[in-house]
């Protein structure tokens, strides 16, 4: 779960990390309101899931509440890189003197997180890496030790920060650090990270990606999820605790097991088609989930032809076939399906939709054979 | 012979009176799996169809010697029983849950790491299978049949669908051993393909990867030195869109590195031969095993 | 440093610990304004750092306010085993369905805190533990890993306790791991940990041992430090920052180092003297420490004849003689000192107290001849 | 030959531009040691007569290849400094530092003994002196002089006066080593006496303890199954009163197990001498050496 730039400030702020104060707004009226409140210059930011926000024109600063006005009436339904902003964050305008970086990555090859530190902030850090990766100080937290007080020093020294704040900053990334650890993130990154005028440090962004399996101990956060920043379809496909991505073909794709679904988008792929989306069912789903799932895809009007790839190991071909009859009975789809199922209770699901004769519903024997089949529904060569 | 799991195996299970750790259990022990104890906290004395149910694992480990535990339990308990089956002595953890937190994950990793003697396979994997010996965790047994390759896969499915593709082949597995596709797994391919190369029966050896990730690219490395058995290998994810996660936590793309190319790409250079579907995947393996 | 049962209860409260209520007093008035508080009935507890306090008459329970005076009355000021009680604990009366015992002890050899639990509470635990070692339920654990849910299971399981508390004691056990980890415990104990008639777990008793070491990252701990209950030589050589025990002889010792000092009574003893305490001034003590030290001996009136037995390493003995020298300025002693310097700058420190020629102060070569000396001195043999 | 610190060594002080620490570096530097560098925060750049400082120990092991750390910062920096020390690839930790808080100790010894190639010694420590080779830590060496005793206490005065007893007794040292008081030594009786046993210089072996804890008793077993070499031990605190905290931390007596005379006992049951005073420990030694 990716949070907006505000809400990963005001994750950070309960961790001692120092950020600049703002408001959230949604409305030219709500921004013009939390401008007079901060006072000016203030900066209106667009809240957006997507780099390159300032390039873009997602970032002003007001020096008065008339540009509060204008520049929130440009950035609120603005469209950066495909998402539509809904939401800005106004807040008080920092005196920076400059630019760093911080960040903490979960590190799954080195099974630690990953710290990161650099002077040159503001710019991004793949370019960085790749100009002057030395620009970059690295290591990596025992996760059982935790971060130490050397780790912050040793970075701070490695990334060669102004001498009067290496304290501040080695202090930083402890907090960083501890709210990686608190909150369960995947990531924490601020960049820029500033030093103002007055020498202090302050995160001026704030990019976190949050363990969606550990949101349950962290109810604060789960309660964050921002529905105006989802694709609809993709809203309702996680409601409904299914784990599903769109893509931009025609060929609707349910499988069980994530490798599996893969494998089938790729296969499809191979034989000339163009999936639609990702959709894996999950481990043991029963036939109301199958039903349901067959609703999200069949929610993108663009969906030509469905394909069901099963191979049944918790999950029960029966229950896959049952589930199908079920959303034949409810919704009376008019695209064609093709449906391949093996494993678990394959002869009796099998049994189950041959008895169900459902209309324009194609059983294959096998992945491949399937794939090709569905591709050809797909382009209307077969029927 | 076989890796990890065969009749040597002592199985006590984890969450064993819940619906899934029940039906699984006895799944396992139907197929020729022995399965001495179960803990569930609370349950203590009670038995399911005549395994003995344990409050601890310590008092399962104690009176039924059992040597390998299978995890069952919800995610919200998963991390706590793999650490106490490693208190208890257990050598061989196989933990089934999905959805562990990563956290969670990277804490018993690391935490088991610095233990002798224990060995985890998972979170968030179908299990081990050893065609005719033992099975443990929910891979369809009946699917696969006794024989000379060894599979290794992140991914549950993706196993039954390469493994079903050998089947009609005419090929039988020594053992089939799903590692799993969260962030922080037990075991890695490495691990596996050394128990494989060590393992007589098996001759050749498949790999089943994904997108995300190093894992792969490390086996490739590790082959090279180490591995003279024939490795075939297949990696799922070759159109999917970079940024986006896909299921597995493994199953991110970000820039270059992790993609299905640059694995592909990474083993071919080593040497692993590498199919672009189950099927041909399946193909170049029985290819390598009749010539 | 030990706390008193009523500051081990604040201390548990903070970490979620379920203890019952009560109010501290050092006046009778006190104790029955805070017993109508309270309620009646409510129980009078001595706060003196010493078990039995039961059996010595220190606990007893008031039904009403005119037993909360009579007891008051009885227990302020009670000797109990040579602790003077200053202070008791007024708390409401607690409804005991069982009594067990919980406790969590830093263990040196294990390198690792050791959790016990019993349901044989209530008692001491030695004897339990001599009676019935299968009784008491203990586990290690790793001070990295941290306390486990399991831990909190097996320790309840194993210990045999009622069924329907497994889990709330499991839970307060986790609370007094991390309590004894927060507030840097090197031991935690509780007996009884009672199980009410409504089935709650509380803590009736609070033994709690704090590392001196790490009082200054517990500014709220150090503050609790109760000069009532201290012997006030030792008080007296706290405030000074010198590591004092009071024994019971008559002969002063003063030494650099623990092993050294404990050694120098050994030996003194061994050649038929009596030590009047044990006083290590630490490495690199400067002049200024020698004197206060000396003050600090002399202040116990049993005090016959004083023993330095110095070997430098960081300390310097010329700094050693300059104190003594400084000491006999200040306080003029009556009693004989006897005094061997060895290591660093001896031959200085040797050469300053020939000078100096202070009245009555024998210097020794040997730590073996400076001990006989001292005894002969101390029984008026020699002068 | 020597044990732990010799001509090898190339010694890194934390906390060299200190007052103490300036002192007992160039102490040790004058009396032969290799001091190659040293470390404080914000002090990097600067020199201590001619020994450079640096901001942390990754940059002094990188630019000055040291070997062995020196620990002379306060308290309150100590496990800090000692963690960084190891994090560097600094192979000997020498800790001078008393007074670190004992929760500080444990986490640093747990982690320590994950990591392989490191050996942590005291803290709460007088350091090691190997006679006319090197001197890390603040033993008076001039009181001291080349031999085949070892010495290993838990003591630091104590550890001067026996080897004060021995130097009149015509003996000298290959290695003295403090292991300090405190409740979680990095190094116990069990590990230098390993080292002495294996030593080609040392002949004799002089433990010096105290009560408190049980280190001597584990170092009595470990005596009688694995030494060949004459042990003399010397435990101070025969008559310190039950109950009370003597200065170590380690020094606290409690009940019957870990008093001077269960702990001399022990050591009498499995051969070791105990000597009653440190005289008559230095004269046991003086004996058995001229026998």
């Amino acid at each position: 779960m990716d949070l907006l730039e505000y809400q990963g400030k005001q994750l950070f702020a309960r961790h001692g990390v120092a950020v600049p104060s703002g408001l959230p707004a949604t409305t030219v009226a709500e921004a013009v309101d939390a401008a007079d409140k901060i006072g000016y210059p203030c900066v209106v930011k667009a809240q957006v899931q997507v780099g390159g926000r300032g390039k873009a024109g997602g970032i002003k600063v007001a020096q008065d509440r008339q540009e509060a006005q204008l520049h929130s009436q440009a950035i609120l339904g603005m469209d950066i890189k495909g998402h539509t902003v809904h939401e800005i964050w106004v807040e008080a305008a920092s005196d920076i003197a400059s630019e760093y970086y911080a960040s903490i990555v979960f590190d799954r090859s080195a099974k630690a997180p990953l710290v990161m530190l650099s002077t040159q902030g503001g710019m991004d850090i793949e370019e960085v890496a790749e100009r002057d990766p030395n620009a970059i100080a690295k290591l990596h937290v025992d996760p059982l030790l935790g971060f130490q007080e050397f780790h912050g020093r040793r970075l701070a020294f490695e990334a060669g920060v102004d001498e009067d704040v290496v304290r501040p900053i080695a202090a930083i990334l402890a907090r960083l650090y501890e709210a990686f650890v608190a909150e369960e993130a995947m990531l924490v990154e601020v960049n820029p990270l500033i030093i103002t005028g007055d020498r202090d440090v302050w995160a001026l962004d704030a990019k976190v990606t949050l363990d969606d399996n550990a949101l349950y101990r962290h109810p604060e956060n789960a309660a964050l999820r921002n529905p105006g920043n989802e694709d609809p379809q993709e809203q309702m496909a996680h409601e409904r605790g299914l784990t599903f991505v769109k893509l931009d073909g025609d060929i609707g794709i349910l499988g069980n097991g994530a490798g599996l679904v893969m494998s089938t988008i790729d296969v499809v792929s191979q034989a000339g088609g163009s999936p639609a989306n990702f959709l894996d069912a999950g481990g043991g789903s029963k036939a109301e989930a199958i039903t349901s799932a067959v609703e999200v895809i069949l929610a993108n009007p663009n969906v030509k032809a469905v394909l069901f790839n099963i191979f049944g190991g918790i999950t029960r071909c029966d229950e896959v076939a049952k589930g199908l009859i079920e959303a034949f009975a409810q919704i009376n789809p008019i695209v064609p399906f093709v449906v391949r199922l093996d494993g678990t209770n394959d002869v009796e699901g099998r049994r189950l939709l041959a008895e169900a004769n459902l209309p324009n519903v194609h059983a294959q024997d096998t992945m491949l054979g399937a794939a090709q089949k569905v591709v050809e529904l797909a382009q209307g060569v077969a029927s | 012979m076989s890796v990890l799991v065969g009749k040597d195996t002592r199985l006590c299970v984890s969450g064993i009176t819940g619906r899934e750790g029940t039906f699984h259990a006895l799944n396992n022990r139907n197929y020729g799996t022995n399965v001495v104890a179960g803990v569930t906290p609370g349950k203590g004395g009670q038995d399911v169809e005549g395994i003995p149910v344990f409050d601890t694992f310590h008092a399962a480990v104690a009176d039924s010697g059992a040597n390998t535990a299978m995890i069952f339990v919800p995610p919200r308990f998963a991390a706590d029983s793999i650490l106490e089956a490693q208190d208890a002595g257990i050598e061989l953890i196989i933990a089934i849950t999905e959805g562990i937190p990563a956290h969670d994950e990277l804490r018993v990793f690391n935490h088991l790491s610095h233990q002798s003697g224990v060995r985890l396979i998972g979170p968030n994997c179908p299990g081990i299978l050893s065609p005719g010996k033992a099975n443990v965790g929910i891979i369809p047994a009946s699917f696969f049949k006794e024989g000379n390759v060894g599979v290794v896969s992140r991914s549950g499915t993706l196993t039954y669908q390469i493994g079903n593709e050998l089947a009609r082949a005419g090929f039988g597995n020594s053992s089939i051993v799903g590692i799993g596709g969260d962030p922080v797994p037990g075991s890695s391919f490495i691990d596996i393909i050394a128990l494989f190369e060590a393992d007589p029966e098996t001759e050749l050896i498949v790999m089943s990867g994904e997108i995300g990730g190093s894992a792969e690219e490390e086996a490739a490395e590790y082959i090279a030195a180490n591995v003279t058995k024939p490795v075939v290998a297949y990696i799922a994810g070759f159109t999917a869109p970079p940024g986006k996660t896909m299921g597995h936590a493994g199953a991110i793309v970000s820039g270059t590195a992790g993609t299905a190319v640059a694995k592909a790409e990474a083993l071919e250079a080593k040497g692993v031969r590498v199919g672009r579907t189950p099927t041909e995947t399946a193909e170049i393996a029985a290819q390598i095993l009749s010539a």
